[in-house]
């Protein structure tokens, strides 16, 4: 039964009931808090796509990732705020800007590897931060930029509302997935997941390492930018603390808990937790005492998240149903085996 | 020139501070291999726990401090045991996400305990040194003494005590140190027990010229992340001369540059010295 | 085909290879053995870039290609197998050896954004070369499993499978036989034959002598990271040298 | 215990409120809060958050309001928002949808900002918990500014020092946003009136492992008076430092920080010796505010800060209109507020603050304190 | 003393170890020996308890060790030098020697008593006491390797290619040295590709290929044997 509904969750017909069912949310959502919530939910989780791509598919942790996304908010809001630019012309600059200084971080910090990438981008994640708390000329400090433009619907639609934008958001957000299940697919996806596999492996291959790496970087900072010009456009009022390293772990625990290096398990993941945390809501100070042990023990029992267990669990199910078939579906997805350490002696 | 050396002072009590929190947690990565986000925490359970046995309890300062450190050694070997053991041979990333949800709920659990309020631990050592115009606090000297005396103690006990000697050789060679005998689970747990003693045992010397909150480990686990790269992971030398670095490079950084800046010159000098050097200063050859 | 002239590798003080010159012809089967830690490991990663040699050459086709990255001397056509192979265990057999061809194509993110006629027609070639390699290996009927369910032997296959699909001239091979039951040594052999039929040049480390003394035209004995012998099999298990190198001397023994 | 009682009461908020969505308990009235209950601001909204629930205890106990001929209670329903704008703005969504809250109280400008987007549009009333004068000054109607702006205080703090103390100013507040535009006109005034701003280093308050090198820093400049001011514990640390580094002039301390609660991390109000700041409420000997220390002290077991106290007055202004307005409509009740600050109690309004103005700020008259001697003296506005 | 009955050890579909059953017996010296690649590091590691056996006995003195962890088993008196040494390069010769005796920790007289042996064995080892091992020579460093296994006072020592990577002269002598432990009373295990070297010490040699045991004899039947040649250089 419960095999079933899996396997009917993972057909590829499956993902046009999902749209349906998003297209049709704010018509069943309860009233507008829930859609505003499910449209920030969906922001976060096309952060999470980008940080999925350098991460998931490419095997380099990357903590600069929330930086990233507050350079993308910071540019949008401060070129309509003190510029006067308007919105769309700004969010094009935004998903340049972060491309850009990915791209310059990329080089940089791709040469370094495992722990020292991760603690690296760390540090340049934190730089960020700083800068845009101190650097009072440029980003006004600790105040914040205010009176950021919505996006306009050239008269058509008003963006201000929470439902437009909630399709607003939505079409990137689909967009996003479809580049990426694309690209998962492509050769460029693949050449990526060589990589996660091994650094040597893909050289003999005739991978140009930097170069892949480089670009698989740069992909996921604008997403993250992409992210956080949206972000900027919906809450319109952005301060340093939107870069706060937190904002980067938290996207790591989207990823982790949807299933890293999946195709769905951004979005999963994601969704799963803010509203986790929005049910949380009512222990107020204390709901991290509940929320830390409980991803413990996703860590733990769920390694492989939430998508990526459902999965193993269908292969496992399905051999022993004799299936000889995989199902299909996880042809793109891809475990975390690569990326383990190296297999510890542990008596 | 006595600001000068002020800012000597200075940088060797940061350097103190950020040096025996980068102890710990060089211990736990060079050993075990594990990147501890919540030793942050640690620290911060250190100092309250501390403030607990002084102004609750009426304990007396040392005694607190080591009541203090053996508590830590508990929650750290508590988290050995119940989070990193299990998960010993998943990816890393998995240790960092648990470690996080380690430091998440530490936080909230002082805070549900004592309150998010700022609180003050007072020392005995009020007094104040004046050295023609050089001014040292007393606790400020006990902080760079104390510094001192706990890294000799820890190389002592590394050097001279079969038990150190285990843990180090578990991080010299993981399977050498299996064939004479030495039991993994037993050296996990010591190492996770000095780091927390470390801790507590920073937090309870900074606290008196400092305040002590839940979110306290913040930025002192940040800069004990640059800090045990630029020594070099795992390296104990590294360390104590990364937390001076950092100590020293924000001391005068702060006064002849900008105090605004001071964070981000730690993190700066980071960014720089992998750029050039990618595996860190201290240690040869790439990683 | 390959020409090494004088090659030295110091790590620190030590000569892990210490100025080796060999010279292997193409369609042939080209042995290295030697003791643990004689130095092979670091030989093949000198000739396939990975690692830069302190002095000396190495010559593909008349081609200088010392100074070259690894990943340019793949192009050149080395192609090559590691002992462990990390493959993408949840992914079928085929999709993991798709990229193999990758270094032939030249489509990047533009093509996958708009799905480009050159992109669909290299992923098409890349399936094709997939197959091809899946099928010289003799494992097309494996070709939908997943990673994690298959054999050692069939990983070692599909290790094969990736190297040939990067359509190399020259085939480094690191220990194929590690790791594999005797019986299924003896199918590797056969594969490696198969490959020289089919026009490549094949160069392994292997200790498995028996498989080695069967099958190799030419053997280069590295002790110490020095050349200690080079010949055909029959040359090398008579050459005193090597006798002691591996057994031991008598006179070690008189002691 | 304490804490398990908080948590307890936590839990019983949130259950009531629950219920509350389902519609079972009609006669309750909801006011949201939203505010940093967790992570480093988590003490400043936990104070906030201490006087706004201490008015709606008062209250309820009271027998609650009756709107309509309907008796009701209030329901205070509290959101962590962990000092982000944006999960501002989401609780604000949640208070306003699921609870048809008609006012929220949110202690953080940038958490204003972003409310300010849509409040008019979603009709409910943001109590303002924030100096910042701009807030209303942007035409938002649906914006209660409750705490003073701090102009006042920067031209009477500026007057005084400048005739007590000496014309060169050293600059080492904070750099939250708060003190950033608090510091700025503060720079402004300074000048105006002729003085000399002789160091400018503000310092993270709320994130320094050490004030030392910034205090040298200034203190190397030999200014005559230091601006120092962020939250009252770090600012103690401030001057301590600053004491200890042989600096013999006298402090400005910012509105934010208590004099009273200064001293004592400082190590004693002798440290503190010519400090000029704004009245602590432990020094206010009206009757009112005497007695709502005494009340909040039984409750809470620690003396309240002025967060507390403003909020707490707010609070008992907002119910007070919805009782006199009989309506919970948010634009009523920003029309009800100032005349609710007229009629009610006393003993509800511990700074007595009884006007407001266009924009919609509370008008409190200035004050000025100065440590004398050992003590903390009020001094009139020259 | 020690008996292995049918032993399997398996990494995934690889079948490392093939059915192995043999035995040693009190105070002998056993050679095994086999190519690269044959199966002896994975014996020994199994018999030390690193790698699981996934079917069959291990017994030692009557105790049986299956599944027992490795410091479990240095306890009982089995003790590995390992190919490679595995020393702790940069801790002190003495350190490393005192670490040998980890599982005898708290009687630090006989550690020291021990430990004055393990320096009369190797005299060289007493002048460089103080240096770190890694800066030893690669002679010296398999003396600190073979001592530090000796200071748990093993009753089985397990030998992984002592010889590989020195000189002839030293190998000469870590012969003789092995020989001299042997005649003291410990029983002695050794793997070697010195063949000729190790089969004129031993009592006894068993021949490993592909996993398996293939055959098993006694110093002069093995000496003469053509298969023990074709077991390294093949046929």
């Amino acid at each position: 039964m419960m095999f079933k509904l899996a396997a009917l969750l993972t057909r590829p017909a499956t993902k046009y009931v999902f749209i349906l069912l998003a297209l049709l949310f704010p018509l069943f959502a309860a009233n507008e808090y829930q859609v505003y919530v499910m449209s920030l939910a969906f922001v976060w989780a096309i952060a999470v796509y980008g940080l999925n791509i350098i991460t998931g598919y490419c095997g380099q942790l990357n903590l600069a990732h929330g930086g990233f996304f507050a350079i993308g908010a910071y540019t949008l809001g401060l070129l309509t705020s003190d510029y006067g630019w308007s919105f769309w012309p700004a969010f094009v600059a935004a998903l340049l800007m972060t491309a850009v200084l990915g791209f310059i971080t990329g080089v940089i910090s791709l040469r370094l590897k495992e722990h020292y990438f991760a603690i690296f981008t760390l540090c340049v994640g934190f730089i960020i931060y700083m800068l845009l708390d101190k650097w009072e000329e440029l980003t006004h400090g600790a105040i914040g930029v205010r009176d950021i433009a919505a996006p306009y619907g050239f008269g058509v639609v008003d963006f201000t509302d929470s439902v437009p934008f909630y399709y607003l958001v939505l079409a990137f957000l689909i967009f996003s997935i479809w580049f990426i299940s694309r690209l998962s697919k492509s050769l460029l996806g693949r050449t990526f997941i060589a990589i996660r596999n091994g650094d040597e492996l893909a050289q003999s291959l005739g991978i140009n390492l930097m170069r892949n790496k480089v670009l698989a970087f740069v992909l996921s900072t604008t997403y993250a930018g992409l992210a956080g010009a949206l972000y900027a456009g919906m809450v319109r009022f952005i301060g340093p603390e939107d870069a706060n390293i937190l904002h980067t772990f938290n996207l790591i625990t989207y990823l982790l808990v949807g299933g890293i290096g999946t195709l769905f398990g951004p979005l999963v993941g994601t969704l799963s937790i803010v509203w986790l945390t929005q049910s949380l809501q009512f222990l107020e100070t204390y709901k991290m005492i509940l929320f830390g042990p409980l991803l413990v023990l996703l860590v733990i029992f769920f390694p492989n998240g939430l998508v990526g267990s459902l999965l193993l669990w269908m292969r496992r199910k399905a051999e022993s149903m004799g299936v000889a078939k995989a199902p299909k579906a996880s042809r793109v997805e891809t475990s975390n085996s690569a990326t383990g350490k190296e297999a510890e002696n542990n008596a | 020139m006595n600001l000068f050396f002020q800012q000597i002072i200075n940088g060797m009590t940061l350097g103190s501070i950020y040096g025996l929190v980068a102890l710990g947690l060089t211990l736990v990565y060079g050993i075990l291999h594990i990147p501890n986000f919540a030793h942050g925490a640690l620290y911060m359970v250190g100092a309250f726990m501390t403030y607990f046995l002084m102004v609750d309890i009426g304990a007396h300062y040392w005694v607190a401090m080591a009541g203090s450190a053996i508590i830590v050694a508990i929650v750290a070997v508590l988290s050995e045991r119940l989070v990193f053991h299990p998960l010993r041979n998943s990816p890393p990333i998995h240790d960092k996400i648990a470690a996080i949800g380690i430091l998440l709920f530490l936080e909230a659990l002082v805070q549900m305990i004592w309150g998010a309020d700022f609180r003050r631990i007072s020392s005995p050592y009020t007094g104040i040194l004046n050295f023609d115009g050089l001014i040292i606090p007393e606790q400020r000297l006990l902080i760079i003494v104390g510094a001192f005396v706990l890294v000799a103690a820890l190389q002592l006990f590394l050097r001279k005590t079969m038990t150190g000697a285990t843990i180090i050789a578990m991080a010299q060679n993981r399977d050498g140190a299996f064939l004479v005998g030495i039991d993994a689970n037993r050296v996990a747990m010591m190492t996770f027990a000095i780091s927390g003693i470390l801790a507590a045992f920073a937090a309870t010397l900074y606290a008196p010229i400092n305040l002590v909150y839940p979110a306290m480990g913040h930025v002192v686990i940040m800069k004990a992340f640059v800090i045990i790269i630029l020594g070099g992971m795992g390296s104990i030398p590294g360390a104590i001369v990364g937390g001076m670095i950092i100590g020293f490079a924000e001391a005068f950084g702060g006064f002849y540059i900008s105090t605004s800046y001071k964070d981000i010159i730690a993190f700066g000098l980071l960014v720089v010295i992998l750029s050039i050097r990618p595996q860190g200063l201290f240690t040869k050859g790439a990683h | 085909m390959l020409k090494v002239e004088n090659l030295t590798k110091m790590f620190g003080g030590l000569a892990a290879v210490n100025d080796v010159s060999v010279h292997f012809e193409a369609n042939k089967i080209n042995a290295i053995i030697g003791p643990n830690g004689a130095g092979k490991s670091t030989f093949f990663n000198l000739i396939a870039g990975m690692h830069k040699p302190t002095s000396g050459r190495i010559i593909l086709d008349g081609e200088d290609i010392t100074p070259l990255r690894c990943d340019y001397i793949a192009q050149r056509g080395i192609g090559r197998t590691f002992q462990t192979t990390n493959l993408f265990e949840t992914a079928t057999v085929l999709d993991n050896l798709i990229v193999g061809h990758r270094l032939r194509t030249q489509s990047g993110l533009w093509d996958v954004l708009i799905n480009s006629k050159r992109l669909q027609a290299e992923e098409k070639e890349c399936r094709v070369k997939a197959r091809e390699a899946l099928d010289f290996v003799g494992l097309s009927h494996v070709e939908n499993r997943l990673i994690a369910d298959i054999t050692q032997e069939e990983r070692k296959r599909v290790a094969f499978a990736l190297a040939l699909a990067t359509q190399p001239k020259l085939l480094l091979l690191d220990e194929p036989a590690a790791g594999v039951n005797p019986e299924e040594t003896v199918g590797l052999a056969d594969l490696m034959h198969k490959m020289v039929a089919n026009g490549l040049t094949v160069c392994l480390i292997e200790h498995k002598m028996d498989m080695i003394m069967g099958m190799a035209d030419k053997i280069m004995v590295l002790d110490h990271g020095e050349k200690i012998a080079e010949g055909t099999p029959q040359e090398i298990r008579e050459n005193p040298v090597v006798i002691e190198a591996y057994l031991g001397s008598d006179e070690d023994a008189a002691a | 215990m304490k804490t398990l009682r908080k948590l307890g009461s936590a839990i019983a908020v949130a259950t009531v409120s629950m219920g509350m969505t389902a519609g079972a308990l009609a006669e309750e009235v909801n006011i949201g809060f939203t505010g940093p209950l967790s992570g480093g601001a988590a003490l400043y909204g936990e104070n906030v958050l201490s006087g706004i629930k201490m008015a709606a205890e008062e209250v309820n106990a009271a027998g609650g309001i009756d709107i309509d001929g309907t008796n009701y209670t209030v329901n205070l329903i509290a959101l962590d928002d962990g000092y982000s704008p944006a999960q501002a703005a989401t609780n604000a969504k949640r208070l306003k949808k699921e609870s048809g809250v008609s006012a929220v109280f949110v202690p953080h400008s940038g958490g204003i900002f972003a409310l300010q987007d849509f409040n008019e549009k979603d009709d409910f009333l943001i109590m303002a918990y924030t100096s910042v004068p701009s807030v209303t000054q942007k035409g938002n109607e649906l914006t209660l500014r409750i705490p003073p702006t701090f102009d006042g205080y920067v031209t009477a703090f500026t007057d005084y020092a400048m005739k007590h103390d000496g014309k060169k100013l050293g600059m080492g507040g904070a750099t939250h946003e708060y003190a950033k535009i608090w510091a700025g006109m503060m720079k402004k005034q300074w000048t105006a009136e002729g003085g000399e701003v002789v160091a400018d280093n503000p310092m993270d308050y709320n994130k320094s492992a050490d004030f030392y090198t910034g205090v040298s820093r200034i203190i190397s400049e030999a200014p005559d008076v230091m601006f120092v001011g962020g939250a009252s514990e770090p600012t103690g640390l401030v001057v301590q430092q600053a004491r200890q580094l042989g600096f013999q002039g006298s402090f400005i301390v910012m509105d934010q920080a208590k004099l009273d609660e200064v001293a004592e991390v400082a190590g004693g109000l002798e440290m503190m010796e010519g400090a000029i700041g704004v009245v602590p409420l432990s020094v206010y000997e009206t009757k009112p505010a005497q007695d709502f220390i005494k009340r909040y002290k039984a409750k809470y077991s620690k003396m309240p800060g002025s967060e507390a106290a403003y909020n707490y007055l707010a609070m008992h202004a907002l119910i007070e209109a919805m009782d006199k307005q009989n309506t919970t409509e948010a634009k009523a009740l920003r029309a009800g507020v100032p005349e609710a600050l007229k009629s009610m109690d006393d003993s509800k309004n511990p700074y007595e603050v009884k006007e407001v103005d266009a924009g919609g700020g509370f008008i409190t008259e200035t004050t000025l304190a100065v440590v004398e001697d050992g003590k903390i003296v009020q001094k009139p506005i020259e | 003393m020690l008996q292995l009955k049918n032993v399997d050890v398996c990494y995934g579909s690889f079948k490392a170890l093939n059915e192995i059953s043999m035995t040693v017996n009190s105070g002998e010296l056993v050679v095994l020996l086999g190519a690269n690649g044959a199966g002896k590091s994975s014996l020994f590691n199994t018999l030390s308890g690193l790698n699981k056996p996934t079917a069959g006995d291990i017994e030692f003195e009557g105790k049986r060790l299956n599944g027992l962890r490795p410091s479990a088993i240095v306890d009982a008196g089995i003790v590995q030098c390992a190919e490679g040494r595995k020393l702790f390069p940069q801790m002190s010769v003495q350190q490393n020697l005192m670490l040998g005796a980890y599982v005898h920790r708290r009687d630090k007289q006989g550690n020291r008593r021990r430990y004055k042996e393990i320096l009369e064995m190797f005299p060289i080892l007493e002048e460089k006491a103080e240096q770190p091992a890694g800066s030893l020579s690669g002679g010296q460093q398999q003396m600190v390797a073979i001592g530090r296994a000796m200071m748990s006072r093993p009753r089985l020592l397990m030998l992984d290619e002592p010889s590989l990577g020195l000189a002839p002269l030293i190998v000469r002598q870590m012969f003789q040295t092995i020989q001299q432990i042997n005649s003291l009373g410990t029983t002695v295990l050794l793997a070697e590709q010195n063949a000729f070297a190790a089969l004129k010490i031993a009592s006894r040699a068993y021949v490993m290929e592909n996993g398996r045991l293939v055959m098993e004899g006694d110093r002069e039947a093995m000496l003469g044997n053509e298969k023990v040649r074709e077991a390294y250089i093949g046929a």
